[in-house]
């Protein structure tokens, strides 16, 4: 174990992954400099300018490249920091990098990484502070996961690097900088696989990236009520380890899902419907979101506070699922 | 310049060969689809033979092409055998994509053809990719974009070929302009009248083909490979042509007088090639109407072995969203 | 009443508001030939090229043009024909149409109507058959309506373009050539407001676009085995008429939520997640969706019906609630 | 020629203030945003100031601009006051978007300044769009889109251009040329040296300017915007500058020397500016440092204004996602 930040982790197994295979190549703008979270810092030191691309502003093109390249021998890691830059690469990643394989009867893989930075980080505004992982989730043919700590970001972008499939690797901005244990040398987290971060008896929390820091720090105060979460970290929403979810809250019979998305059809829409579908009988109370209210992220602290959830609002929600509010 | 200093009769005969087979395999496309024996919507090649057929005769079989809604022309000049294209349009399991694609997205990777593409100009950048991946490698493969006058007004137009002009890419960029997008002339939609001057936003060559000629399309495709293969970067090619049927077989044409679509029939590129090669004593009426037989007899047989292939099993239907054994519902569970 | 299909009743209503308000005009591809679908037929000749204007196929600059135009004073109704074009100007809609009005602190209102249409078709396969509303229910800042039949095509098609903020206007490819009675002149019916097409007891289908109409057939082959569902048509997805829909199931005790876009993460998941969370404990059973399964949508026949649901499945996930499976 | 031929003194003086309010302004800016007195991030636009000042000198108070991520100058030059901008940037409620929007979206309608805008060349497809709701209502307001040398190369750039040129729209295209694109060079991503020869992909007229020449920069719009407002078309300017800052405060610029960035300073366009005016006469030291003076004040009780007004209440939080009367909650229920 070494501690270093989430944003040096994603480093770790990006030059992990390219010194192993070297048809890893990586796509984005300002990569040679490191990046705008510093997520590919010093890889064009070891790997050059053929390995480590500068994409002009151009995030269809990085996608398309990065969907030719794929289906032609390489393994590219295509990055479009901010992620709110993907929506200008919507048909490429939707109607080009996802559908490729089944609209060609399985001639081809598409083994490509978008890895994009979402979420707020201190008054970013509205074009650079949403979390969209509610779109890439319902559109097949993606893997989307979302890790929540150094380690996980490490080992999950092995395993994104490593699949053969399109997958999309959201890095919270908030947690970039956040330092943490990570194992040294090859670290892989299969895709599909949550982790049980707290074991708790009276009710099952849901959640994943920046989101999971916050319940952390809410199961503690909720601790000090006298109610124990059991806390979900899923890391990866495509695939889905449903079955983890289920088994937790078939126990609990309570859940809370939270994530700093929009709540309105958002990725937790899903996931409360799902457990309702699946475990219907096993709920002792009516689920409990918690997520963005629905409005543009603003930029004054006040606003922005007050449209996106944290810690406090996961507690709220445990006491309400609880029936204490 | 007689045709023979510039071109082997074998080539030629070849090229002819191509696109007649083109012309017979979208004749016979456009009777079944108005017979309702296909399912979809159909756009055809017919008019634009000699643009597919000469420029995929500059390429090798390990280079790229990536294509578009009206792709099987494409298809068929790259390599592909007429029978798995007849069946994907028909939907059978024995299509080139297993019946997955259809008519709009026939593909065959073992051939270097990576795909007919329903978004308009959605191929460039993939082309672009197709080239970076050949350059990483070594291969030296070549990678071509086909496009119509249409596409050349989409963002990705000017993002793929600025991408690929910068670092030289061995992409060349063939614009197929029969004149319309759908039902809209290219003159309401686009700034410029002659489309290889967009070349130079790039600081690369373009140039105005004859797209009806195969000779003009096969020697400047030639030129501009040679260019990509040896690293000397992209290509704009504005290949003029016509586009003789409908934007899908079934449009009601309303949009163009079928006086303009008369006069431009002298200009078909099949009838034009058969009169240069006769004249120039490369071929006779008997080995000609041979090669229309030989086709009519090839598509047939197509036919027959789209129609008596199975139809995909509904059960498979989830099968290669993703990958082999990473195959995995969204939700995780088998 | 008239009786004309639901793509007329789209000029219908559309040429209304160009002769109610000459600030409203229309961009697109082909639309002065009438469109794809003949949306648009006949306008030109009325209207002219100045307001009927043939756009490039340049689907972000439709968009931002629309955006630019609509904040300068006039009112633009842009059509992308097949929805998953929109993917090629989801910046444009999302982070200039959709945030406009907010981030820029009200100073202006965006009056912008997207025309898409959707759905599968007779087998039109990957990039010419998928449903988004998933998509554009999730933005802040956009209205989405997707009306099954020809009166609501126009009455909706009305009221978004009277509406003051970008409407994403959802029309189904299989029932744009529908016929059916239609109010002659002026006719409006307003966002968030669903429709009750049938009363029963046992349990509530929700659902909107083509699905409606599938579910109209559900509804009597349910009752021919005894089941009477009440059926309610949302018609308009934000606003999003949830009292009306909160009501019934409270009675009925019982949902089937039921639309043609994937079920992954689609916005049924937002229904049942709100449903299930506000009338929690008046659900006599879990909640079933119906929606496309997790592919994209294949060409061939046999693939197509199995992936995309119709009747069939709305009985039999009716069946399911009533716990007769 | 002299300065005074071609330019009335008033005008030479009045683009002097303008450029010395955007630059005293900024620094401002920097320095507070360094002592963490402004949430976000901010990109100042020091080093351009003849671009926006003489630009918009060009135009009438009811054209409109569209701006970018860098668009403090620009709302300036175009007529805002500093102290709604001030207060945006603080995030407070007497901000020109009432803190909704930061630094990256500061906007006024009412004086043509249609939004600075976070996304890379997402103000061009929305000029071309105003230009065309212009010349529908009868207006002849103009458009000027301004972008970046790293925006160009964004397909937005390519489809605006195009459908501007195509209708003739009123639409001046100002690239600032500063040379970088966050930290990257234009050498490194874009396919031409000189960004003008993308004006002849749309038949229209593309000039490269001195962008730190008021004069040039000024003279160059004028001609465009009179061409624009007669129905001439679009111009594309490319305005060659360079930018003093970091892409952003707080930038550890580690991919340029400063020996690049000092050599640059000899054209400053302020320096040069008054240098100009002083030699011409026009100007003497007194008010020259009056000017300056003025403008510390202005931004001054700007900053006293953003300081003093209060923050927005968390509760008006969901205000204007919809508009007045039609607002909704998505779940339809107040
Ligand atoms: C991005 C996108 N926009 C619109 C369409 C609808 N569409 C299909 S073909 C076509 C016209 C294409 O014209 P052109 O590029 O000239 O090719 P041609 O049909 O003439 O071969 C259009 C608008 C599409 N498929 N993709
Ligand atoms: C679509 C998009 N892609 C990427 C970014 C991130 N980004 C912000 S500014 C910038 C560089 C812009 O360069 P240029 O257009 O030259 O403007 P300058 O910053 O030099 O004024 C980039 C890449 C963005 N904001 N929008
Ligand atoms: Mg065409
Ligand atoms: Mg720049």
């Amino acid at each position: 174990m070494r501690r270093m930040s989430f944003g040096q982790a994603t480093v770790d197994a990006t030059r992990f992954a390219m010194r192993e295979d070297d048809r890893v190549v990586v796509l984005g703008e300002d990569i040679s400099w490191g990046g705008n979270f510093g997520q590919f810092r010093g890889l064009v030191d070891e790997f050059g300018h053929d390995r480590v691309i500068d994409m002009p502003i151009s995030e269809a093109i990085i996608m398309a490249v990065g969907v030719g390249a794929a289906v032609t021998g390489l393994r590219p890691v295509a990055s479009m920091s901010f992620v709110e830059f993907t929506l200008g690469a919507m048909d490429e990643i939707v109607n080009q990098a996802a559908k490729f394989r089944y609209m060609f009867g399985g001639q081809v893989s598409v083994p490509l990484v978008l890895r994009a930075s979402d979420g707020v980080l201190r008054s970013s505004a509205g074009q650079h502070s949403s979390s969209l992982e509610g779109l890439f989730t319902h559109l097949p043919g993606l893997k989307v996961v979302a890790p929540s700590n150094p380690a996980d970001a490490k080992g999950l972008l092995r395993a994104a690097i490593a699949d053969d499939d399109p997958v999309v690797y959201l890095e919270n901005k908030r947690i970039t900088a956040k330092r943490g244990p990570v194992p040294v040398g090859d670290h892989v987290v299969p895709l599909g696989s949550a982790a049980v971060r707290r074991r708790g008896t009276d009710l099952t929390i849901v959640t994943y990236s920046v989101m999971a820091l916050h319940a952390e720090k809410a199961c503690s105060e909720l601790t000090g009520m006298g109610i124990e979460a059991e806390l979900i970290d899923l890391r990866s929403l495509v695939p889905l380890d449903l079955d983890t979810v289920l088994s937790s809250v078939a126990r609990t019979g309570r859940v809370v899902v939270a994530h700093e998305a929009w709540e309105f059809g958002g990725f937790g829409a899903e996931l409360v419907a799902a457990i309702t579908v699946e475990v219907f009988d096993r709920l002792r109370a009516a689920p409990v979101r918690v997520g963005a209210a629905q409005a543009p992220i603003p930029f004054s602290p006040p606003l922005e506070g007050a449209v996106v959830p944290g810690a406090d609002e996961i507690v709220a929600a445990a006491r309400e699922v609880m029936g204490l509010i | 310049m007689s045709l023979t200093e510039t071109m082997s009769p074998g080539l030629a005969l070849s090229i002819h060969r191509t696109m007649v087979r083109i012309r017979v395999f979208e004749s016979r496309v456009e009777q079944l689809f108005k017979a309702g024996e296909l399912p979809g919507f159909v756009h055809t090649y017919i008019g634009q033979e000699a643009i597919a057929a000469g420029v995929c005769s500059a390429l090798n079989r390990d280079d790229y092409i990536t294509s578009t809604h009206r792709g099987h022309g494409h298809a068929i000049a790259k390599g592909m055998e007429l029978g798995p294209i007849m069946a994907e349009l028909y939907g059978k399991e024995t299509g080139a994509c297993r019946g997955r694609g259809g008519s709009m997205h026939v593909a065959d990777f073992s051939v270097g053809m990576l795909g007919a593409n329903g978004i308009v100009a959605g191929g460039l950048g993939i082309a672009a990719g197709a080239a970076l991946s050949a350059r990483y490698r070594g291969t030296r493969q070549v990678a071509v974009g086909f496009f119509g006058d249409g596409g050349i007004n989409k963002g990705t137009f000017h993002e793929a070929l600025n991408f690929a002009a910068t670092h030289r890419l061995g992409v060349v960029f063939v614009c197929e302009n029969n004149q319309y997008a759908q039902f809209t002339s290219r003159l309401r939609t686009t700034a410029v009248e002659d489309l290889s001057v967009r070349a130079s936003a790039y600081g690369i060559p373009g140039v105005t083909v004859d797209g009806n000629d195969p000779s003009a399309t096969y020697h400047e495709a030639l030129e501009a490979v040679a260019r990509a293969r040896e690293g000397g970067g992209p290509t704009l090619l504005n290949m003029e042509t016509y586009r003789f049927g409908g934007h899908y077989v079934g449009d009601a044409e309303v949009y163009r007088e079928s006086a303009e679509v008369e006069a431009r029939r002298w200009a078909d590129p099949i009838v034009r090639w058969e009169r240069t090669l006769t004249d120039e004593g490369l071929m006779k009426d008997g080995p000609r109407e041979a090669v229309w037989a030989e086709a009519a007899e090839e598509v047939s047989a197509a036919v027959r072995f789209a129609e008596t292939s199975p139809y995909p099993e509904g059960g498979t239907a989830l099968e290669d969203v993703f990958t082999g054994a990473t195959a995995v519902p969204a939700t995780g569970r088998a």
